[in-house]
């Protein structure tokens, strides 16, 4: 077990590897003359206009924020899927009652027009 | 020492360096960066624990979802970005040394509780504890009713969640 | 022998009986064994970038009657080394105010969020970095990584457009991940596990003929993820300049580029290997190699599907794209999950009693499955068609186009 | 072998660190991060027991779910609440937040 997780270390080692030796030779390689125009923000060619910090919409946290609710529950539907073989047809109505909770929760969501772009 | 030992100790270490930045950090976006490296560490620690689910679950969990949603929280509150002055309080101090007594203090208890040196037993070969996990999950002699709860729980964080910081504009 | 049918396997046995022949211990054979393992398929995957660069490029350039690369080498098939050059010497320009650190680190997490998951894409039954017994969540579980990737450049560009361009980037892959994970749960139900390699074992029959629903569910949103057309509005160049990436140039933009080529390969060969049988093949579990050959066949045929679909389709506008997903793909994948469910738990008591031919009960299986797909999808595009839009809805007329004066005489004359 | 010793002493000291950040941090988001530490290392102390007591059985695993549950529902509400607060307060400093006040 803990043989598949070691592969999967050392592949984490090489994966960073990979990107990262060429942007350092290329950072070598290419050459390097900056000036104050050329570092500055691109903002289409204008000067920068005030701060980067922008007023966000809510509506991107919101979605993260069902999503968030929505991935930590169909995480652990994956155990009950594996386990399929061994459960007894309440233990999959008691999964089908999970899934149909997610359901309302969806519902819920979509009435409250949290779905909506606006 | 032995190779998973060495292992150990450095994810220890790098995760608790990057604790300490977490709660020390002037800049709360790098805050949310240094707990998700934390966050990274643990699953690591999950792997070493042999618990491969937790482990891919934490990296889901923390480091896709709620790491973000903290990101996002950071940037729309947004004149928190040019508070460069200090983040703790003024009487910080009391708080570490009530963390540090909390720290000692535990680790004093710690020593007492029997087999705190335990070695880990021998995974038995043929017992699946992710099937298991999943047939416990969903019996009613095991945890389906907590299992249930904490589904309906997230429900009514949800919607209570989108209720407080939802205004549709008119 | 032993080399044609599974030459990998050999070489691995080689040089591990040479490396104990060297004195060295067990453990430290593995680890370097795992280690020129995990080197090879990295290699392999950052290779293939440089050979999909060309052939996307080529599909590209026919299916629009040009003629593309044509110069460097036969039919151009060079040409992505003259662009590497090219992009190495470049030079980086860091914006003002940038976060160092986070600046550069995203390039790289962009990258190897993709690579990381060819760690568990077994090519044949014998050829597989590690079959994780987790191995469905950990796909998931490197595709956040891909999004933190995001949000990092979107972050420390200190760049508005690059801050909104991440925004949405992040809203979109994240709102396309819940569908996504509730399509695998299909797969991991029907096979009764997560390790990726079980399950290619497990089918019998293709789970794109068990569950085709899942797999259209699954190739949309996975494809939403990569963000290339048409759900590229993260990086629209004609509207948020260029996204998340606005501030990158050189090879760190070029990184970001090949992560997106790299994932749009990944993911057909995802699809591949969890819906279209992998390996799977006459005569692959005897001759592996014959099932790395079945693997890219049908890894390149999505390949082609993916392309195919760049190519052809206009640009999704943001309040599509998310309407698509929230209200068509997770309920159906809800509904999909729920039926899946409950058939197979049916079919489960149902069969044994049927007295079946041993060979024939899979495809049972599969034509039951298959009817309630059919069944889903007809009862979804008859609750559809009340929505459907009939005619043009006129929003405005056109204001008034303003008109040339008439010149004056005096300059006719 | 990993003494189960160390994953305790290690939770405990990432249990300290969250309380230290609860303790002393101004802003209420960082104050969240820091509760997040403390129910990370309860996490880890979980599965340690789990894995180490109490391996043929599920209680561990099963609470370390539980754990995951409602570290995602605080986060969710938490910073909702805050977020909330801030567009009619313009502030995340939690001691200028005292709307409970006689």
């Amino acid at each position: 077990m803990l043989n598949d997780w070691l592969f999967i270390g050392l592949f984490l080692l090489i994966v960073a590897l990979f990107p990262g030796a060429p942007i350092i030779l290329a950072g070598l390689l290419g050459p390097r003359r900056p000036n104050p125009a050329k570092s500055q923000v691109y903002e289409c060619g204008m000067e920068t206009v005030g701060e980067t910090w922008v007023q966000f919409r809510i509506q991107y946290f919101i979605f993260a924020l069902t999503f968030l609710v929505f991935d930590v529950e169909l995480v652990f539907l994956f155990p009950w899927a594996v386990a399929f073989d061994s459960l007894d047809i309440w233990g999959v109505l008691s999964g089908v009652v999970f899934i149909l909770i997610l359901f309302i929760e969806l519902l819920a969501a979509w009435r409250k027009g949290v779905l909506e772009w606006v | 020492m032995a190779p998973d030992q060495i292992i150990f100790i450095l994810v220890a270490i790098i995760s608790l360096v990057a604790a300490l930045f977490v709660v020390t950090s002037r800049n709360l976006i790098h805050s949310a960066f240094w707990l998700i490296l934390t966050l990274f560490g643990v699953a690591v620690l999950y792997v070493l624990l042999q618990a491969g689910f937790f482990s891919v679950v934490q990296v889901i969990v923390y480091i896709g979802a709620i790491s973000i949603l903290f990101i996002f929280a950071v940037m729309l509150t947004r004149n928190v970005m040019q508070d460069t002055g200090s983040q703790n309080n003024a009487n910080w101090w009391v708080g570490a040394l009530i963390a540090l007594v909390f720290f000692g203090g535990l680790t004093y208890m710690l020593l007492g509780v029997p087999g705190f040196d335990a070695k880990a037993p021998e995974m038995q070969a043929g017992i699946d504890p992710l099937r298991q996990l999943g047939m416990e999950l969903v019996s009613p002699d095991g945890y389906l009713l907590p299992f249930e709860l904490a589904s309906v729980l997230l429900v009514a964080a949800m919607i209570g969640a989108i209720y407080v910081s939802w205004e549709k504009k008119r | 022998m032993g080399f044609l049918s599974d030459p990998i396997n050999f070489i691995a046995g080689w040089l591990e009986s040479i490396m104990l022949g060297f004195g060295w211990s067990e453990t430290i054979v593995t680890t370097v064994l795992k280690f020129l393992g995990a080197g090879a398929v990295g290699t392999f995957g950052f290779a293939l970038v440089i050979f999909t660069i060309w052939l996307e490029r080529k599909l590209y350039a026919r299916i629009q009657d040009r003629l593309g690369p044509n110069r460097v080498g036969p039919w151009g098939i060079f040409q992505t080394f003259p662009d590497m050059i090219k992009i190495f010497t470049k030079e980086y320009i860091t914006p003002d105010g940038a976060d160092k650190v986070i600046y550069n680190l995203a390039p790289i997490i962009s990258v190897s969020a993709v690579l990381l998951i060819w760690a568990v894409i077994p090519f044949a039954p014998t050829v597989i970095g590690t079959d994780v017994n987790v191995g469905v969540l950990y796909v998931v579980a490197v595709g956040a990584m891909g999004t933190l990737s995001i949000i990092m450049a979107g972050f420390s560009s200190n760049n508005k457009y690059a801050m909104l361009g991440a925004f949405r980037a992040v809203a979109q892959m994240v709102s396309y991940e819940v569908p996504m994970v509730l399509a695998l749960l299909v797969p991991v139900l029907l096979g009764r596990t997560m390790g990726i390699n079980s399950l290619v074992a497990s089918q019998e029959v293709w789970y794109i003929v068990v569950a085709p629903i899942a797999a259209f569910i699954f190739f949309t949103s996975s494809m939403a993820e990569t963000g290339r057309a048409p759900f590229d509005l993260l990086e629209a160049e004609s509207e948020l300049v260029a996204g998340y990436q606005t501030e990158y140039s050189g090879l760190k933009f070029g990184m970001f580029y090949v992560g997106e080529f790299l994932h749009a390969f990944t993911i057909s060969a995802l699809t591949a290997t969890l819906f279209l049988g992998g390996w799977r093949g006459p005569g692959s579990e005897t001759f592996p190699i014959l099932g790395i050959v079945y693997f890219f066949i049908k890894t390149f045929l999505m390949y082609f599907v993916v392309a195919w679909i760049r190519i052809s389709l206009p640009r999704l506008r943001i309040d599509q794209m998310l309407n698509f997903n929230w209200k068509f793909l997770t309920p159906l994948a809800l509904v999909l999950l729920i039926a899946t469910a409950l058939l197979e738990k049916v079919l489960g008591m149902v069969l044994p009693g049927l007295n079946l031919v041993e060979t024939a009960v899979p495809w049972v299986r599969a034509a039951a499955h298959l009817v309630v797909n059919l069944l889903l999808l007809w009862g979804v595009f008859s609750a559809l068609r009340g929505y459907q839009v009939k005619g043009r809805k006129i929003v405005g007329n056109p204001r008034p186009v303003a008109v040339a004066p008439e010149p004056p005489a005096s300059v006719i004359s | 072998m990993i003494p189960l010793s160390w994953y305790l002493v290690f939770a405990a000291a990432m249990f300290s660190i969250g309380l230290f950040g609860v303790l002393s941090r101004k802003n209420a988001i960082a104050i969240l991060m820091g509760i997040e530490l403390m129910l990370n290392a309860v996490n880890v102390n979980l599965i340690a027991f789990w894995r180490y007591r109490a391996v043929t059985g599920i209680a561990g695993q099963a609470f370390a779910i539980i754990v995951f549950a409602v570290a995602a529902a605080e986060v969710a509400v938490g910073l909702s609440l805050i977020i909330s607060i801030y567009r009619r307060r313009k502030t995340v400093v939690a001691d200028d937040i005292h709307m409970l006040e006689g």
